[in-house]
C-alpha cells in the first residue's frame, strides 16, 4: 500500500550529526543513490576543525549538505528544506539556516539531559515549542536502530548503536524514492572483513526505510524526476579528487613522469593522499619536512625533467614564496596548487575564501611575474589542473592552480571526458647546441619566449643556472644594468603573452547594462544568482575569469562594454583592485569574507539593486 | 675518458686570493674522471655562499638555488632521477643554519646525495658574520663583544640525525680528500663529508692546527678496521672509557680502540666526533661513519614497480571512470 | 599558594577523547603550583597541532603560534624576558618536521626554554600522516603502500644538537612525568622532554609496550648515579661494549651501567638513547642528560651590563653627535 | 707661490679602483673633509657582489662617488666630472660614465700587461689614443708612494704600495683645496697600534698633497665654497647607520627595550651589525638561525613587551610573511625593515631597487593588512624608523619600513635633530581588567581600533593568543561566520584609520599641469629632475609619497587635481598599479630597473616630454 507521492523539482538535505555519526557516509551515499537516478546534484561538506571536538559538544558537528533537482543546478544550495539532525548540538547549530516550514527530523533519543546541556540548551527544544514553525518528525533513531540489530551475533551494543546512521539513510532514501542497491553493496563491501557488521548496517538501512514505509510519521514520500543533462557518462568527484586526476592526465598528455612534493594541511591533504595511491601511474609523492621542501623538491625534480607539482593552503604557500621565485627566475615549469581557506595567519582551516589571489600574484621580491589560473568548480578542477601544466611547460614558467575548501570538498557530477579529446601539452626537451656548436641556455623562443628546457643527462649541454640575474642568451651571471632592465622586461614580457582562451560573456540577450565579473570558486553561486534575476525579469550580464594572469586580451573590451560592473569575491575586493587598476573602470565590489561560499540568493539581492539602481 | 681540464668551466673563477675553496675545486676536478661517471650525468647543486659558488667552475649539471634549500632540491632531483650523480654543496652557514632542518632530513631519509660541507667557521659572502660552527665567544662584525652561541659539531649533528656516511677532510690535504670522495661517491645513499675551509679574510687559520700541521701531531687518521694510532711517531691512541667518553692513551694501551665504521649502533662515531683539538689535543679526519641502508630513490622507484606489476601501468580512461558511473543517453 | 584549579582556563577542552593529551594536561596543571612561580610569570608557547592547543587550557600567559615556529618566538621572549618562566609544547611534525632547525638551534644556544614534545609518532591534527618519528613502511593515509623515510630518534637528535638536559616520559605515567618536569623547570637553560603520547585515533597502542607496561618489564628508568638495572624483578642491566653500543646483560654483571647523566660529554646519554624497545626489548625512561652551561639570556644581560658599566646608560644625544660633526652659524 | 684658483659651484668625483685599493676609505675621508668645509655633499659607494673577485679583475672594482656643492643638492650626481682610476680594469668599467673633456687621474704605474690583459685590453688605452676627449693625467701612483715612504722602519714593500690610496687623496685634497687634517687624525687614530703604517700613510698623504702643489702636472686649484645650509650641527651618515639611530631613539621615546631579530644578508647586514655595538642603550641583537626565526624571536620579544624589530633585504623578507601575518592576527607591534635590492630571486645583492612595495603589501595569505613607511633619503631613515616603531605601537600593528640598497651606503649632511624635538611614542600597558572584573584582550579602543597589549608578568591579566580566527572583544577562537566577516573588516579599518601627515606638494606656482608622484628612496632624483625642469623654463609639481599604507588622505584629491601625473619608480610599475586602482587616475610611469638610482637628467628628460606633450 505505496502512500501518495508528491512531486518536486529539487530539494536541499542537510545531515547533521555530531563527528561520530558518520553524516558524511550517510550523505555521500545518499548523494551517490541520487547521482544514479540521474538527477542533478551539488554538495557541501562541512566538518568541524579539524581535530575531533568532544562527542555531542557544538564544535564536535559535523554536517553534509545535499541539492538534487530534475534541472542542472549550481550550487549545493543557500538552505535546506530538510534538516536530519542527530543529536541536540547538530540542531543547534543548524536550526537557524532552516527556513519556516521546513522539514525537520531529529533522532528523540540524543536529546537527553547531558546532551542538551552539552548543545547550551536549558530546555529541550522538543518540549518548549520552540520549534512550532517547522515540521518536526521525533524518530527515536537509536532505539529503533539497537531493536532492530538484536540478535546479531558478534556486534556490540555500540557498535549496533553506531548504525543508526544507516537507518537515517535508510529512512531519507524511502522518502525521496531512492534505490538503496548501491548503498548496499557499498556496504557490504566496506565491511568484507566483518560481515557482521555488515549485516548490521544493512539491517539498519531497510529497518529505516521500512520504517517510513509502514509507520504513520510520513504522509507522503516525494519523487526528483531525473535531470536533462548531457548525454554521457557521469562520476560524482570531488574537486581535489578532480584536480589529482588532472595532474595525473596532464603528467600522461605531456609524457613527463609527475613528482608531487607537498607537506600535509588543511585543506590540501587530500590530493597527498589521492595522489601517493596512484603509483602505477608513475606518481612520485614526496612528503617532505616543510612547504618550503616541498616546492624545492618539487623544483629539482622539473630540473630533471618531471612535471614538478607542490600543493598547499595559504599559510603554507606563503612559505615557498622564495622558491618560487628562484623557479620564475631559472624558467623552469612548476605548478603550486594552492587550496584556499579563511585567514590570514593560521585563519579557520576548513573554511573557504578567496583570500590569496593578490599574494600569489605579488607575493615575491621583486618584479617576479607568475601565471593564475582558478579553477571554477569541482570537475573544472579537472580542466584547470591540465591548462596550469599546459601553461607551465611551454612557457617554462611556475603556475599558480587557486582551489578553495569549498571546492575541495564539495562534490558535483562530472561528464566523463573523451580521454582522446584532451589537449597534447607534450614538450621537446633541448637535445642539440642552440647557437653554432655551444648552448645558450638563455636563448628564447621567439614566439613564446620560453628558454630551452635541456635535462641532465643530455650530453653536450651541461650549463649551470642560478638564482643570481643572468646575462641575456647565456644566462651567465651578470651585473650590467641594461642587461638586468632587459631580463625584467623579458620576463614581464613572457608572461604577458601566453595565450590564454578569450573571456566568454554569458548575456543572453545581449542587451543587459550590468556585468557580474568573478573568478575561481564563486561561479556555481553567481551564476545561479544570474538565474534568479533573469527569472525575475531583469537583465544581467556574468561572466567569469579562470585566468587571473595574464587576463584574457578581451577582458578590458568586456568591462568596457557594461555601464556597471559589479565584482562579487569571498575577499576584500582583490580581483576589484586588479580591474580597476588595469582598465580603470569603476567597478564596485561585492564581498563576504564568511568562510562560507556566497549565497546565490543574496549576490542576486545585489544585482537586482545595481540593475534597478 | 675524461680528465680534469674537461671539469673546468669558461666561468672565471671569484674567489678570494688564498680561498680553500680552489684547493677543494682542484681536488674535486681532478678525482671526478676517475669516478667515471659521464659529465651530462654529474649534477652539482648549491645554495647561496661562497662555498656555494662552486657549481659555476664545474662543467656539468649544475644549479646556484637558493640559500639553505639545495638540500631540499636535490633531493627531489635524485629521488626522481636515481640514474644521476647528484652532489651537493654548502657552507657552514648554508647547511647549519638556515638549511639545518633540510640537511638532516636529507641525511636521515638516506636520499642518494654526495654532501659537502666547506666548513670555514664564518659567513663569508656577507662579510665575516660568526657561523654555527664559530667558537663561542667570537668577535665578529655581529657579535663586537663575542657571539653567545654554543656551536654545533657538525659530526655529532648529522651522527645525531641519522646519517649513513661521515667524514671529514682537510682542503689543502688533497689525498686525505680524494680517499674520502672516493669513499662517498662509492656509498649508497647519503654520504656527508665536513671539508676543513680555511677563510683567509675573515677567519684566518681557523684550522690551522691541522692545515699546518706537516708533522701529522694533530691528524688523528681514521682507518676502517685498524687501531687508532697517532702522533708524530704514532705513539699516542685512542681508547673508549667505561663512561662512554673517549681518552687519549699509549699507541700500545691493550685497550686502545680499533675503528669500526660499519657498526650498525653510530655510539662509537659519535663518540669520536666528542674528540677535538681543544679537549684531546688532536682532530680525527677521514671516514667516522659508513652503514648500508635502504636508499629513499630506490625504494621508491621499487613501490612504483610493485604498484605497475601488481594493478598494471596506469590507464587514465579506466581511472577517470573508476567508481561509481550512470549514463544518460 | 595557587592550586591545580588555578591553572585550569575556561575553555573546553578539545581533544578526542581518550587522547593521552589529557593526561598530561592533568599532569602539568596539577604539578605547576608546586613550582611556585607565579601564574602571570608563567607563559606556554606552542606551534600548530593537536599537542599546540595545549596553551588554551593553560591559565598563564600563552601564544598559540604558527606551525613550527614555536621554539623561535620563545628563544625571542625568554632572552628578553629573563624573569619569565617559558614552556613550549609541540609535536612530533611540529618540532621535528617543519620545525626541526628551530628546535636544535634553541637547544645549542642553551636558551632558558622548557620544552615538551609530545611524541605520537603521528600527524594528529591533520588526521593521520606519517610523521618524522613514524616506523619505516608505516602505512597511513599519505603512504598507502608504506613510508620509506627513516626516523627520527628524537633523543639522538637533540643529544648531537648539544643539547644540555634532556629526558623521556611517558603521558600516562603521571609521577615519572612529574619527576622530569621537576628537573627540567630547575635546569637552567634549555630542557628538552620527550613525552610519549598515545593517539587513539590515528596511531594507536604506539607506546603499548611501556605505557601498559604494568609489571615495569619494559621500562628501564634511568636514576642518576645509580647502576642501570630493570625488569620485572630487577634482573636485567645495561652495559656498554667496547665497541661503544649498549647492550642487555645480568642485573650483577660486573660491568653493568652506572648512570652518569651529568658527564661532560654527552657520549653515554647518546648510546643509551640507541637503547630501544625493538633493539635491545627495553625502553630508558627518565633524565639521560643534565649538564649546566652558559644560558642565553645571562650572557646577552652580562653583555648589556658590562657595556653599560664600561660606556656608561647609552645617551641619545651623545649616539648622534657621534662621530665628526661640523656646525653651520 | 700658490697656482691659480678656479672657482666652480660643483663637482662629482669618482674614486675607482680594485676591491684591495681602499677606495671606500678614500672615498669616505675625502668626503669629511669635504663636509667639514661646509659644502653640501651626496655620496654613492659601488662595490662589487660580495665576495673579491681577483686583483685587478673587472668584476674586483670597486667605486666611490662624492659629490659636493656651494648650494643644497639632492644627488651623487649622475656623472662624475673627475674620475680617479686606479688600473685599467677600473677604468675600463668607469670610463664610459665619464663626459668628453672630463678630467681623468690615472695610476700610470698599474698598466702593465697583466693589468691590460685582466681588464680586456688588447692594447694601453693611454697609448692608443682613445682617451683624447679627456683631459687625462698619468700618475705613477705606486712608484712615487713608495718613493715617499722609503726609509720607514717596519713597513713592508707591500704595505707603502697599499698607502697609494692616501697618495692619490692627498693629491685630489690638494686640487679641491680641502684641508687634511682630519684625515691625518683618523689615520692616527685608526692605526694607533701600528704607528710606522699610520706615519706611512701620513707621509703618503702629504706627498701627494706636496706633488700637486709642486709639480707641473696640475695647472690650477679649485674652490668650491661652503654651501648656504640651514644653521645647525651637522655629521655626515648612511641610510643603515641612520635607520640604526632611528630604531634606537624610537625605543627611548617608547620607553621600551629594543629587540633585534636578524639573519644577515646583503644590504642589510650592517644595520645588525651597527646595533650590536650599541649595548649599552639596552639593545639586544640576536642573530638568529634564519629569518624566519628572527621574525619570530622578534614578534616573541614584542609578546614580552619589548620593542620587536626585524631586518632583511627581499629574499629574506619574504621567508618571514607568515610569522608577520601571525603579528598582524595577534595585533602586537612589530617593525620589519626591508633594505631592497635588485631582484627577483637573488638577482643582484648589492644594487638598489623598489621592487619589493606589491610584497609588502599583499604578500600574506588572505587579507593581511600591514602599513608601510618608505624612507626618502640616507638621513631620512632616521626619522622614517622612528614614525614606522610609533604607528606600530600606536596601533598594535607590524609595519614595514623601506628602504634600498642606494639609501643604505648612500651618504648625506645630516642636520642633527634635537632630541627634545622628537616625537613621544611611550605606550602604556595594560595593567586592569577592561570589562568588569575580566580582560578581554581584543577589546579594542574606540579611536584607534588597537587593542590593549598586556604583558607577561602582568597578575590577572593572564591570556591566551593564536593566530585561528579570534572573537571580537574575548579573542577566544572563534568560527563563528559573521564574526569572521567582521573581524576581516575591523583589521582592515584599523589600518586605514591609521594618522599620518597630509602629502605635500610641491608646486612652486601652483598652477603646474603635470604631477611627480613618487615613493621612498628616489626623491633624491626626482626632486633633482624637477629642479633642472623648472630651470628649464617649465612648470612641474612634485610630491612623494612616505607612508604607502595607508595614503596621506589627501592623496586622491592630489593626483585628482592635475592633468597629467607622472610616477617614476625603480620597478616595472608598482605604486602606480596602486594609484590607478585606488584613484581610477590614468597616471602613467617612468620605469627603469637597472640596479642604479634613477638618473635625474633621464627623468627630467621624461617629465619635459610629459609637460610639451
Ligand atoms: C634567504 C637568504 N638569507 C640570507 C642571505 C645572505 N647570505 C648569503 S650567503 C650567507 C651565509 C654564507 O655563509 P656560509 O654558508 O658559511 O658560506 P661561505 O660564504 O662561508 O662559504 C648569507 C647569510 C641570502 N642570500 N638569502
Ligand atoms: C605552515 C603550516 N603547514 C602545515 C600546517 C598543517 N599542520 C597543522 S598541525 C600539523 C602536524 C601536526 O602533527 P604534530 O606536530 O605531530 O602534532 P599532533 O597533531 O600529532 O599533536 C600540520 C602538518 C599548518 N598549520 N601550517
Ligand atoms: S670571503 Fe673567505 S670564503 Fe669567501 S671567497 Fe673570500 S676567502 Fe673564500
Ligand atoms: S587526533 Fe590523536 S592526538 Fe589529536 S586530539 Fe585526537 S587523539 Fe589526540
Ligand atoms: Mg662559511
Ligand atoms: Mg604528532
Amino acid at each position: 500500500m505505496g502512500k501518495p507521492v508528491e512531486q518536486l523539482s529539487q530539494v536541499i538535505v542537510r545531515f547533521a550529526g555530531d563527528s561520530g555519526d558518520g553524516m558524511q557516509l550517510t550523505g555521500s551515499q545518499f548523494t551517490s543513490e541520487t547521482a544514479l537516478l540521474g538527477n542533478d546534484i551539488s554538495t557541501l561538506p562541512d566538518f568541524p576543525a579539524e581535530i575531533r571536538a568532544p562527542a555531542g559538544s557544538l564544535p564536535g558537528v559535523s554536517g553534509f549538505q545535499l541539492h538534487f533537482a530534475d534541472h542542472d543546478i549550481l550550487t549545493p544550495g543557500d538552505a535546506p528544506n530538510v534538516l536530519v539532525a542527530m543529536n541536540p548540538a547538530a540542531l543547534k547549530t543548524n536550526i537557524k539556516d532552516l527556513p519556516k516550514g521546513g522539514t525537520l527530523i531529529v533522532n528523540s533519543d540524543a536529546f537527553n539531559e547531558r546532551n542538551l546541556q552539552k548543545a547550551g540548551y536549558a530546555e529541550s527544544p522538543l518540549a518548549d515549542g520552540s520549534l512550532d514553525e517547522y515540521q518536526v518528525h521525533e524518530v527515536p533513531l537509536t532505539t529503533l536502530t539497537v531493536g532492530a540489530l538484536k540478535g546479531i551475533e558478534g556486534v556490540t551494543p555500540r557498535e549496533a548503536e553506531r548504525s543508526k546512521n544507516m537507518f537515517a539513510l535508510g529512512l531519507m532514501s524511502w522518502l525521496y524514492g531512492r534505490p538503496t542497491d548501491a548503498t548496499e553493496a557499498f556496504l557490504t563491501s566496506k565491511f568484507a572483513k566483518r560481515p557482521e557488521i555488515a549485516e548490521a548496517n544493512l539491517k539498519a538501512l531497510r529497518a529505516g526505510y521500512a520504517f517510513g514505509e509502514t509507520t504513520e510519521t510520513f504522509a507522503i514520500t516525494y519523487e526528483v524526476k531525473p535531470a536533462k543533462l548531457a548525454p554521457g557518462t557521469y562520476r560524482n568527484i570531488t574537486g581535489n579528487q578532480a584536480l589529482s586526476y588532472g595532474l595525473i592526465a596532464a603528467s600522461k598528455l605531456a609524457g613527463l613522469p609527475l613528482f608531487l612534493g607537498a607537506y600535509p594541511i588543511t585543506p590540501a591533504s587530500s590530493i597527498l593522499e589521492e595522489l601517493a595511491s596512484y603509483k602505477q601511474f608513475g606518481v612520485r609523492t614526496f612528503q617532505a619536512e616543510d612547504e618550503i621542501a616541498a616546492a624545492g623538491a618539487a623544483l629539482g625534480a622539473s630540473f630533471g625533467g618531471a612535471l614538478g607539482v607542490t600543493t598547499s593552503a595559504g599559510p603554507g604557500i606563503v612559505l615557498k614564496a622564495e622558491t618560487i621565485g628562484l623557479a620564475m627566475q631559472l624558467e623552469l615549469p612548476l605548478v603550486i596548487c594552492d587550496i584556499q581557506r579563511a585567514g590570514p595567519s593560521t585563519g579557520m582551516p576548513t573554511k573557504p575564501e578567496q583570500g590569496d589571489l593578490l599574494m600569489v600574484l605579488f607575493g615575491r621580491n621583486s618584479e617576479s611575474p607568475v601565471p593564475v589560473v582558478a579553477a571554477m568548480s569541482p570537475s573544472d578542477c579537472f580542466h584547470a589542473a591540465i591548462e596550469a601544466c599546459r601553461i607551465a611547460l611551454k612557457y617554462r614558467t611556475p603556475v599558480y592552480l587557486l582551489s578553495d575548501a569549498y571546492l575541495a570538498n564539495g562534490s558535483e557530477p562530472w561528464l566523463l571526458p573523451d580521454v582522446a579529446s584532451l589537449p597534447d601539452i607534450s614538450v621537446t626537451f633541448a637535445t642539440q647546441p642552440n647557437d653554432g656548436d655551444a648552448f645558450l641556455p638563455y636563448l628564447r623562443d621567439d614566439e613564446t619566449l620560453a628558454r630551452p628546457w635541456a635535462v641532465p643527462g643530455t650530453p653536450g649541454l651541461e650549463h649551470r643556472i642560478g638564482g643570481l640575474e643572468k646575462a641575456d642568451r647565456t644566462g651567465n651571471v651578470s651585473y650590467d644594468p641594461d642587461n638586468h632592465d632587459l631580463m625584467t622586461r623579458l620576463r614581464a614580457q613572457k608572461v604577458a603573452g601566453i595565450e590564454v582562451p578569450e573571456l566568454e560573456v554569458d548575456d543572453p540577450d545581449g542587451d543587459a547594462s550590468v556585468l557580474v565579473l568573478g573568478w575561481g570558486g564563486t561561479y556555481g553561486p553567481i551564476a545561479a544568482a544570474c538565474r534568479r534575476v533573469r527569472n525575475n525579469g531583469r537583465k544581467v550580464a556574468h561572466a567569469h575569469l579562470r585566468h587571473l594572469n595574464p587576463f584574457p586580451r578581451n577582458t578590458g573590451e568586456v568591462v568596457r562594454r557594461y555601464d556597471k560592473v559589479l565584482i562579487p569575491e569571498m575577499n576584500l575586493g582583490q580581483l576589484l583592485k586588479l580591474i580597476r587598476a588595469e582598465f580603470l573602470v569603476d567597478a564596485v565590489g561585492y564581498n563576504r569574507v564568511r568562510g562560507l561560499p556566497l549565497r546565490a540568493a543574496e549576490v542576486a539581492e545585489a544585482i537586482e539593486a545595481l540593475v534597478d539602481q | 675518458m675524461s680528465t680534469m681540464r674537461d671539469y673546468k668551466t669558461d666561468q672565471e673563477v671569484r674567489w678570494c686570493p688564498g680561498c680553500g675553496d680552489y684547493a677543494i675545486l682542484a681536488a674535486m676536478q681532478s678525482f671526478m674522471p676517475e669516478l667515471g661517471i659521464e659529465r651530462e650525468r654529474t649534477v652539482f647543486v648549491s645554495g647561496i655562499g661562497c662555498a656555494a659558488r662552486f657549481p659555476y667552475y664545474m662543467n656539468t649539471y649544475g644549479m646556484h638555488s637558493i640559500h639553505g634549500r639545495a638540500p631540499a632540491i636535490a633531493t627531489g632531483l635524485a629521488s626522481s632521477r636515481p640514474d644521476l650523480s647528484v652532489w651537493v654543496v654548502t657552507g657552514d652557514g648554508d647547511a647549519l643554519s638556515i638549511g639545518g632542518n633540510h640537511l638532516i632530513h636529507a641525511l636521515r631519509r638516506n636520499v642518494n646525495l654526495k654532501i659537502l660541507l666547506f666548513n670555514n667557521r664564518i659567513y663569508g659572502l656577507t662579510k665575516g658574520q660568526y657561523s654555527p660552527t664559530s667558537e663561542i665567544g667570537k668577535v665578529t662584525k655581529s657579535t663586537p663583544m663575542g657571539s653567545l652561541d654554543w656551536p654545533f659539531n657538525p659530526l655529532s649533528l648529522v651522527i645525531g640525525a641519522e646519517a649513513t656516511f661521515v667524514a671529514r677532510a682537510i682542503d689543502t690535504d688533497k689525498s686525505g680528500m680524494t680517499d674520502v670522495l672516493r669513499a662517498a661517491a662509492a656509498h649508497k645513499g647519503s654520504a656527508f663529508v665536513e671539508i676543513f675551509q680555511n677563510c683567509p679574510i675573515f677567519n684566518d687559520d681557523a684550522f690551522a692546527f691541522v692545515r699546518d700541521d706537516k708533522e701529522g701531531v694533530n691528524r688523528i687518521i681514521l682507518r676502517d678496521g685498524e687501531p687508532i694510532r697517532w702522533g708524530a711517531d704514532l705513539e699516542k691512541g685512542l681508547r673508549q672509557r667505561r663512561d662512554g667518553s673517549i681518552d687519549v692513551c699509549a699507541a700500545d694501551d691493550q685497550d686502545v680502540l680499533v675503528h669500526d665504521a660499519r657498526h650498525p649502533t653510530p655510539s662509537l662515531a659519535f663518540a669520536l666526533s666528542r674528540v677535538t683539538q681543544e679537549t684531546h689535543g688532536g682532530t680525527p679526519v677521514g671516514m667516522f661513519r659508513n652503514v648500508e641502508r635502504p636508499v629513499y630513490d630506490e625504494l621508491m622507484a621499487e613501490q612504483i614497480a610493485t604498484a605497475t606489476e601488481k594493478l598494471g601501468a596506469g590507464d587514465l580512461e579506466a581511472l577517470l571512470h573508476s567508481g561509481e558511473t550512470w549514463t544518460i543517453a
